[in-house]
This record gives C-alpha cells, sequence and structure tokens, in this order.
C-alpha cells in the first residue's frame, strides 16, 4: 500500500513552515548560498485556511491514482509505496491536476529551463514523500506544532483492525450485557 | 571543512527559542539551523528560526549590509561619503556635544533597540543618554 | 509575563485577548493547541477568525475598538453571579469597592450593542473564566495598540484579580512581546521613566544611587517618550525642549512608526540624525552618519524573552567589513565626548548593570550558561537561585503591602470612527514569516520567496464581491493620511466593512495610513483601528509594472545595484 | 494576480451527445471576420474546419481539445516557429505554418489536425500548385471572441467547461481540507 502525510487541523497553526521545509530539503542547502533569483521556490503541499480549518494539503498517494489514469505520456509512476512523477516526461498538458480530486498537483515553472519559443517550461509539481530523503518527509520534521505525520501501511491497517475488534465487541455486548465489565 | 556546532538564541520573536547551528568555521559560513531543546521551545522551531539566518550572506534582496562608517558631508540630502571610524566618531561626539552645549541635554534623543543588539547595548545606551548626555530622553520600539 | 510559557499548556482556562499566537509567536501557539489537546478550555476575544479562534470553546467576535466595555462587561457578570475568591479579593487587593461602582453600569446588555456580542455570549464567557481554574490571560498587540491600551491591561488584570487566578503556576496575565528584545529593552532601562531593573528615575534614593555609580549628575525629569519625537521636532517652540538630535539605534522610525508623512518630515527637519545599524533603512535616508553595526550571529550578549527569561545569544560567524559591535560604538562616542566608558566584553557590561538592579542581581553569566538561561527576578548570586517561573507567589505583589490594586475605567470609542468618506475600518496585523521592519527577513530567500512585497489586504468575501476585487488583484488602500497599493485577500476569517494589513511591507506599507493617536499613558499608536477606504484599479498591468518599479526604486535607495546604478 | 497557467475547454462524455454544435460554433466564430460566415447556410463559402474535434468511441461521444500544455510537445517540436505561448494559451500562426506535421505527432491528445486554410472567403491555395494550403488547425480558447469559447456557450447539454486551473485546484484544496474535519478523530 502506499504511504501518505496527513495533517492535523486540530494541532496545524497555519504557519507554513512545513511549505518553506518541502522546497528547502528538494532543492538543497545550497539554495542558502545562491543567487535569490536562481532557484525553485515549488512547495509541494499547499496551506488551506477557511473559516472553519487551516491545514496543509497534500497527494494522498492513492492507490487507483487518477493522476496516473489521465496522464496521456506515462510520466506519473508507482513505485516504492509513493506515486512519483518523472518531470522529464511530463508535457504540463495539466490532465492530472484535473483528474485529482484534492487539488493536491500544480504546474510550476523550473528556473532556467525554457521551451522552444522562449516561454517557461512547467511541469506538473507534487508531493514525493520526499524520496531518497534521510530522515523522511521534511514537513513532518519541521512542523513545530508536529500536526503532521506519515501515515504508513501498518498504521492504516492496524487501525482498521483495532476498529472491527472495537465493532465485534460492541455487537456481541449489545446481545450479552451481563458479559461486560 | 571545520564544522562546529554553536547553540544561540532566535533574533526574532519573544518566545526566545534555543537553535542549534552548524557553521563551517573555514568558509566563515552557517550550513544549517535545526531546533534544540530550550525551556520554552522544546525542540521545536518555526518558519523564521528555522529559515532565518541567510540574511547575513547579504543576497540584497531587499536592503543591503552596512560596511562602513558614512557621514553626509554636504548637510540632509547630500550624498553619503565612507569615512574610518575615528571620523565617524569624532564626528558624532564632537555634533552631540555642540547640541548639548547650545541647547541643553534635553534637545537629544537616544533610542534603545528592542531587536538584535541585546541587553547589554541597551544597558550602554541608556547609560550614554543619562550619564554623558544628561538627559532620560531614551526609549525604544515596545511599542511599535 | 507573569507566568512561563511552558506552563501556558497546563491551564485550565485560556482566555486569549487580541492575541494572534499562530502569526506572532508559533512557538507560543503550539503551547496553546498542546493545552487544548490536554482539554484546556479557550476563550478567544478577536474580531479575525484567529488559528486561536478556530479551536476556541467560545470565540468572541467584537468589533474593533470595543475592548474595555467587553473586559468591563465580563467583570460585572463575574461579580454579579458570584463567582469571585472574595478571600483572594479581600487578602491580597485593594480599591475592589471604588471598581465596583465603575463595572456596576457594564451589564452584557449594556456591552452587547457596543462589542456586537450577545449578551448572553459574555455571560457564558464569564462563567468559563472564572469556574475554570487555573486560568491565564494572554493578551497582545490587539489590546496595547489601541488608545485605550493601559486600561485594558489594567481591566484584564481585574478579572484575574476578582478570580484570585494570581500567584500560582498557569495563571496570571501575560503581554507576550512581539520582537525578541523588548523585555530585554524595558529591562535594560531604555525607558524615558525608569532606570534598569524598572527602578523610577523621579524615586531620590534610586537616582542617587545611579548617580554614585556612573559617578555624575542625573536629571530627575521623565524623558520624551518615541512616539511625541517628531512631535518634538516640528512643533515645539522651546529651543531647549525641542529636538535637534536623534540618535537612533536598531530601529527604523520612518517604517514602523505610525503615519509616516509625519515622520519623515521631522527626520528631514532634524538638525543632526545619527543611525546605528546592519543593514541600510528608510531612516538612513535621512541621517547624517551611518555607523554600521555587527548583526546578531556576529556578535554576543543576553536576550529577555517575553517570560522573562535571560539567555545567551553567540557568535555564529565572524563579521565581515569595517563594524563594530553595538556597545562597543556607543563606549567609544562616550569616551570622545569625555564620558569614558571601557569595557572589554558583555560580560563586563552586564556585571556593572545586575550589581545595580535588585531583581536581576543574581543572574551571571555563568548561571545564564549553566541553566540555558534564568528568569528574573533572580536576587541572589548563590547557584541556588535558578529565577523565577511564575510572578507573585502565594499573592504577593510587588507593592509597598504586597497588595495589588483594582482599577475601573470607562470606556471611549477609538479616536477616528468610519465615516463616509473613509466607511471601512482598518488594523494592523503581523505576516508569520516576516519581522518588523524585514531588514533581517525580507532579506532571507525562503522567507520572501513564501511572501512578499506588496503583501495583502485581508477582507470579506462579501466586502470584495461589491468593489469588484478577485484574489490577488492590486488595490489601492487610502486613508485622510495617506495610500498604498497592496494584494486583495478575501477570507471569511474578517467580518464585513473590516480590512487588515501586515505592517512589513513597504510598498503596501499599512503604516502610510495609521493614525499617531496614542494611548495616554503608554504612548502606543492606535495601529489598531483607523478608517479608510479600498479602491479597485482598474488597469492592472499599470499596477503591476507600477509595484515592481516602487520595488526596484527601493532597492536602489537601499544601495543595492540593481543594473540600474546605485542612489547615493 | 496575474494568471500563470493557460486555461484550456473539457468536455463530459457523460453528457455529450455528438450533435456538433461546439464543432459548428466553433467554425462560425472564426471564420466570422476573415471569411464573411454568417448565421445562415448559404454564408458558407469555405470548408467547415473546427478546432475542436468530436470524438467517438466505444462508450459514448465527447469534444477533444488543446489542453494548452505548459511544456507543449507541439510549440517543441515546431521548427517554423508558427506555434507561441502567448497570454498563457498556446497559439498557431496560420500564416506560419508550413504543414510539416511535427506538431501533430508530438501532440499526445490528436487535438492539432491540418485543416484547409481560407482567407476572404476563398481557399488558399500554396504557392507553386494549385492544391490547397493547409495549417495546423487548434483551440486558441477564442482568445480575441467576446464571451469566451464558443464552443461552451453553443453546447445545449452543459458538456463543455472551460477550466481555470489554479483556481480549482485551489477549490479542490479546500474541500480535501475541510474532509479532515470529518477523519480526524477517526484516523
Amino acid at each position: 500500500m502506499n504511504y501518505f502525510v496527513k495533517g492535523n487541523p486540530d494541532l496545524c497553526i497555519g504557519c507554513r513552515t512545513c511549505m518553506i521545509g518541502c522546497v528547502v530539503v528538494h532543492e538543497g542547502k545550497h539554495i542558502f548560498e545562491v543567487d535569490p533569483d536562481s532557484y525553485n521556490f515549488n512547495p509541494r503541499l499547499h496551506m488551506v485556511k477557511t473559516a472553519k480549518i487551516s491545514v496543509p494539503v497534500q497527494c494522498k498517494h492513492c492507490e487507483n491514482p487518477a493522476c496516473m489514469a489521465a496522464c496521456p505520456v506515462q510520466a506519473i509512476y508507482q513505485e516504492d509505496h509513493r506515486v512519483l512523477i518523472n518531470t522529464d516526461k511530463c508535457i504540463g498538458c495539466k490532465a492530472c491536476a484535473t483528474a485529482c480530486p484534492f487539488g493536491a498537483i500544480d504546474i510550476v515553472s523550473l528556473a532556467g529551463t525554457r521551451q522552444a519559443d522562449g516561454s517557461e517550461r512547467k511541469v506538473a509539481n507534487k508531493c514525493d514523500l520526499c524520496n531518497n530523503i534521510a530522515g523522511g518527509p521534511a514537513c513532518v520534521r519541521v512542523c513545530p506544532t508536529q500536526a503532521l505525520s506519515l501515515v504508513t501501511e501498518e498504521d492504516l491497517g492496524g487501525a482498521m483492525e483495532k476498529k472491527r475488534m472495537e465493532a465485534a465487541r460492541n455487537a456481541y455486548m449489545e446481545i450479552h450485557p451481563q458479559n461486560g465489565g | 571543512m571545520a564544522l562546529k556546532q554553536v547553540q544561540t538564541t532566535c533574533p526574532y520573536c519573544g518566545a526566545g527559542c534555543q537553535i542549534m547551528f552548524t557553521v563551517d568555521a573555514d568558509a566563515n559560513k552557517i550550513v544549517e539551523a535545526v531546533p534544540a531543546p530550550g525551556r520554552t521551545n522544546d525542540g521545536t522551531l518555526c518558519l523564521k528560526g528555522h529559515y532565518g539566518w541567510d540574511y547575513l550572506n547579504d543576497p540584497q534582496i531587499l536592503t543591503k549590509r552596512l560596511r562602513k562608517p558614512m557621514i553626509r558631508k554636504g548637510g540632509k540630502r547630500s550624498p553619503l561619503e565612507e569615512v574610518s571610524w575615528e571620523e565617524a566618531i569624532s564626528y558624532v561626539a564632537k555634533k552631540l556635544s555642540e547640541i548639548k552645549e547650545k541647547y541643553g541635554p534635553d534637545s537629544i534623543m537616544g533610542t534603545g533597540s528592542a531587536r538584535g543588539a541585546g541587553n547589554e547595548a541597551n544597558y550602554l545606551m541608556q547609560k550614554f543618554m543619562r550619564a554623558t548626555i544628561g538627559t532620560n530622553n531614551v526609549d525604544h520600539c515596545a511599542r511599535i | 509575563m507573569s507566568m512561563g510559557i511552558p506552563e501556558v499548556e497546563d491551564a485550565g482556562c485560556l482566555l486569549c485577548f487580541g492575541y494572534n499566537g499562530a502569526d506572532s509567536h508559533p512557538i507560543v501557539a503550539r503551547r496553546i493547541v498542546r493545552g487544548r489537546q490536554k482539554g484546556m478550555k479557550i476563550i478567544c476575544v478577536d474580531p479575525r477568525v484567529t488559528e486561536t479562534a478556530r479551536i476556541s470553546d467560545i470565540h468572541l467576535q467584537l468589533k474593533g475598538g470595543s475592548n474595555l466595555a467587553l473586559v468591563n462587561a465580563m467583570a460585572h457578570v463575574i461579580w454579579e453571579e458570584g463567582l469571585t475568591d472574595d478571600r483572594f479579593i479581600q487578602e491580597h487587593t485593594k480599591g475592589y469597592d471604588e471598581f465596583l461602582k465603575v463595572i456596576e453600569k457594564y451589564t452584557p446588555e449594556y456591552a452587547e450593542p457596543i462589542t456586537h456580542i450577545p449578551a448572553d455570549m459574555i455571560r457564558q464567557a464569564a462563567r468559563m473564566y472564572a469556574t475554570t481554574k487555573p486560568a491565564m490571560i494572554l493578551y497582545g498587540m490587539g489590546v496595547c495598540q489601541f488608545s485605550q491600551a493601559v486600561d485594558v491591561v489594567k481591566g484584564l488584570a481585574n478579572l484575574a484579580l476578582m478570580t484570585g487566578n494570581f500567584g500560582g503556576p498557569s495563571m496570571g496575565i501575560g503581554p507576550v512581546r512581539g520582537q525578541n528584545n523588548v523585555q530585554g529593552a524595558c529591562d535594560m532601562g531604555a525607558l524615558p521613566n525608569s532606570y534598569p531593573g524598572y527602578q523610577n528615575v523621579t524615586v531620590p534614593e534610586i537616582r542617587e544611587k545611579f548617580e554614585k555609580a556612573w559617578g555624575v549628575p542625573l536629571s530627575d525629569k521623565v524623558g520624551c517618550p518615541i512616539t511625541h519625537v517628531p512631535h518634538r521636532i516640528l512643533h515645539e517652540k522651546d529651543e531647549k525642549k525641542r529636538i535637534h538630535a536623534y540618535y537612533i539605534f536598531g530601529e527604523d522610525p520612518a517604517q514602523s512608526d505610525p503615519d509616516l508623512a509625519e515622520v519623515r518630515e521631522a527626520l528631514d527637519k532634524c538638525d543632526f540624525v545619527v543611525m546605528q545599524d546592519i543593514y541600510m533603512n528608510k531612516t538612513g535616508l535621512y541621517a547624517d552618519v551611518i555607523l554600521p553595526a555587527t548583526a546578531w550571529g556576529e556578535n554576543e550578549g543576553v536576550y529577555t524573552c517575553a517570560d522573562r527569561g535571560f539567555q545567551r545569544f553567540r557568535k555564529l560567524i565572524e563579521p565581515e567589513g569595517d563594524l563594530k559591535p553595538d556597545w562597543q560604538i556607543i563606549a567609544e562616542i562616550s569616551t570622545a565626548m569625555g564620558y569614558p566608558m571601557n569595557y572589554k566584553n558583555t560580560e563586563e557590561i552586564w556585571n556593572e548593570m545586575i550589581d545595580l538592579c535588585p531583581s536581576f542581581a543574581g543572574a551571571t553569566y555563568e548561571k545564564l550558561e549553566k541553566y540555558n538561561g534564568v528568569q528574573w527576578p533572580c536576587r541572589d548570586k548563590s547557584m541556588e537561585d535558578k529565577g523565577t517561573p511564575y510572578l507573585h507567589k502565594g499573592g504577593n505583589f510587588a507593592t509597598a503591602d504586597k497588595k495589588a490594586l483594582f482599577y475601573g475605567t470607562d470606556w471611549h470609542p477609538p479616536l477616528e470612527m468610519e465615516n463616509d468618506e473613509y466607511p471601512m475600518s482598518l488594523s494592523t496585523v503581523r505576516e508569520v514569516g516576516h519581522y518588523s521592519v524585514r531588514t533581517m527577513t525580507g532579506n532571507c530567500r525562503m522567507l520572501r520567496s513564501l511572501e512578499d512585497e506588496p503583501g495583502w489586504v485581508q477582507m470579506n468575501p462579501d466586502d470584495c464581491k461589491r468593489l469588484n476585487l478577485e484574489k490577488g488583484e492590486l488595490v489601492k488602500i487610502l486613508s485622510k493620511r495617506g495610500y498604498c497599493i497592496t494584494r486583495c485577500l478575501p477570507t471569511e476569517r474578517v467580518k464585513p466593512g473590516a480590512t487588515y494589513m501586515t505592517y512589513q511591507w513597504w510598498i503596501g506599507a499599512c503604516n502610510e495610513l495609521t493614525l499617531a493617536n496614542l494611548d495616554p499613558i503608554s504612548n502606543t499608536p492606535e495601529y489598531k483601528y483607523c478608517a479608510c477606504r479600498v479602491e479597485k484599479i482598474e488597469d492592472q498591468e499599470w499596477a503591476e509594472r507600477h509595484v515592481k518599479e516602487l520595488y526596484d526604486d527601493i532597492r536602489v535607495q537601499m544601495g543595492i545595484d540593481t543594473g540600474k546604478g546605485a542612489a547615493s | 494576480m496575474k494568471k500563470e497557467l493557460g486555461s484550456f475547454v473539457i468536455g463530459d462524455s457523460t453528457k455529450c451527445t455528438g450533435c456538433k454544435a461546439c464543432e459548428m460554433a466553433c467554425f462560425t466564430v472564426h471564420n466570422q471576420g476573415s471569411n464573411h460566415v454568417g448565421k445562415t447556410v448559404g454564408t458558407v463559402t469555405v470548408p467547415v474546419v473546427p478546432r475542436l474535434f468530436l470524438t467517438k468511441f466505444e462508450y459514448g461521444c465527447m469534444p477533444i481539445q488543446c489542453k494548452h500544455c505548459e511544456n507543449a510537445p507541439c510549440l517543441n517540436a515546431c521548427t517554423k516557429g508558427a506555434i507561441s505561448r502567448i497570454d498563457n494559451q498556446v497559439i498557431v500562426d496560420p500564416e506560419k505554418c508550413i504543414g510539416c506535421k511535427d506538431c501533430m505527432q508530438a501532440c499526445p491528445f490528436g487535438a492539432v489536425t491540418l485543416l484547409p486554410y481560407a482567407k476572404d472567403g476563398k481557399v488558399v491555395a500554396q504557392i507553386g500548385s494549385n492544391e490547397t494550403r493547409v495549417f495546423a488547425s487548434k483551440c486558441d480558447l477564442c482568445k480575441d471572441v467576446p464571451g469566451g469559447p464558443a464552443c461552451v456557450r453553443a453546447c445545449p447539454h452543459e458538456a463543455l467547461r472551460l477550466v481555470d486551473p489554479e483556481a480549482e485546484r485551489e477549490e479542490k484544496n479546500i474541500k480535501a481540507a475541510e474532509a479532515l474535519l470529518l477523519t480526524k478523530n477517526w484516523r
């Protein structure tokens, strides 16, 4: 099963440290020394703030990814519990962004790359669960309120098992209240 | 590359978070900031604590670091000219002494700084205004 | 703050008044959300839906400028319903009866039309605060930046006194200081009325102590507050009282003070302006002398955080260029003026200071190192005195008879109300990723990439619809005093008729609009309320170009070579 | 704020009946000025050349048109500089197009087709031949048409929709965030 990062709106304070953490980890530490106009600032998660909620939204790494199905050039694939985009293949057609029901994909320009007519080259951008980065998702690590967590197969499978046990126990107790503690 | 670890207090809000910096002493550069287990921050940092230090590299995004003392020798709106510290210090001392002489100590105002300068500099500033100048005209932007 | 920051999460009830920790102190906001997880009740008083409001039990979305009416009404309910801690009032306070005379008329029904909060909700909030122990009050600039600031602070203290919420952990009242060392600047006596350690300049014995220590006679007159400076330069008739010289150290009044047009005129007219800072800023354009100092990271010393914690800050890298630490520059000028200051390092200065301040006397560098900081009061140099996490232990206050005084005042409306020409209200708020006037954070790559000029004006979506404005569109916002350009941000978190701007921007500079209307006691400007109008800009392409040009102009002014030739 | 991404029109096969009103509307608005096409049949003197293509497939039908890709293969493939990005949209200049078919092959959607080129009410012949000149015909999002894409307005079944990708993403973000309010207690 694919893993994903989930935000807890009860803990999130909307500060967006996660968004910067995401950029820094994907661009590398040299980002603090380079020409301020030369790097990409393309966070792979987006802070949502409404009257009711503040929480970052990012890719759920679906098991039947709609984005993957919509991609006309097979630039989206699954590997190692995650859904990934090959940005070299991506043509920026926005089909994946349209297909994604969470708005987890945006189309971003990559600094320094251009199209044939000189216009900016833009490609799909989304959470890769910090693929190949030691320590796991940066957003989870930098959040000052521990509002983000990585959900793994174990968490989800284990939780479901527990919920089923609970449901069964409750159903049994309804019929046999005398056995209750 | 000689890396060293230095713990310090964040220069931003009043929460007083402790940050552990990794510094490349040979290159005289900061490499990384990670949260330290301070009393108030408990091993966490916000975006300013994590990513608010590269202004020290003078990237010149909004403003430029001051590197030399400067004086407008031709009065207001004349260009700033770089001068030596000796000249700058004696110029300030002379002008302040003249104004104090002419209009009295209460015609001079000084500020403390609620930001990076630290307590010792603030102590000296108020001592300077009170003892050297002779006025209580000293305040800072606590209210701003 | 009377309590320590870590204690916040253990309060039974938090009354969060005009304080938006999520944007101003994320690490304090963390304690609030953790408290919430532990079952803390939260009453949030804010005209906006802040992060704290979102998770609160009761959100009192009051009309801006009605703080004191609400606080008095809450006190009224606590008294009327007998929710007071009578023993605490009797043993530890004075002036309760006089106070009751003031709050008598503030029934919730009386406050309802002023605050726009239903009377029943005020009752519920007062009951929750009075009956959940321990109860803590945190307040911020939503209290302080009104012309009635000090009255509201005292009003909040009244609530804590009535309910006996002083003298233990996780209770009391806490102003959460905005800048890293506001508390320190106050501690060190960068105040017109007090020496270091809150020792009043008008008390003869204290003055004599400092005269003896410093070896010179000292003035017994309270000095000029910073917010009076423009007036004292421009309009003071008496030559001896007019400000002729202004030594500005680590501040940028031409950006951060209210009514910028007046500040600029004052700096321009002032005979001699010295600026001592790390970056070129707007004040620098008017300075006669600029003294370059080392920055945080290049020097060392002690800061005081919001909960009275002295903590060391240390040198990370060597400064580049012809720079000196702030303390050294001041000492050299003083020496040149005939009052020698010879210090070898910050510790020598610190030791001189603590010996003059009984509350700080025990906070030696040795202890700051060993204990990773010390919260004052710390009176004894022995290693056993590790400081004071919370104040007023056992209900003993820092007064002669150890009793606290109730202090009641009547509410009055803000000075400038909405009118036909300027039908909306403007309040200044904070941008989480930026700090003060942005000379530091505006030069940090990531923080600037997250949010940059010209900032946003937060408005209710209905107002945006009425004015035909879309998210991100550039708009003009005007008050009697000036105008600026910023981007429209429709958000349901804001009530119709109200606008909010963050004060960090140079192009979207909301202090072009604000009013220099001061609290009579604290002299804090009324940043949180003035009347304004928002106008649509039809030609957005022009506006985008214009903003870019303004940004380029600022950078050139600030001495950056943008390829268009640097300014003088 | 200035839009960063190109908008595009997409069809919905669950609503489309294959009536081709979209193709007609597209042809009409693009030939009103240059080829004097009016509201009646008699005014059409040139071949009907649409810029979107009603497509029948095994489960139904829907119009297919250009996505205005942000790393557009057609644009990158065109060696004549006949395709460029104007105001975020990918636009063909028929005057420059030599009909080399590179863009057709590059486009993964089949959104570009070579079709006869007409001007002033008449098809234009090739230079040095009597054969009709062709051009790479594709959606230009009705860039000069008041009221926006004609296909969207013409569809009797509301089977076409103009997508503003940035705004749509934000809307979906909000829905996704608010869904967390329901799931937060039941991880």
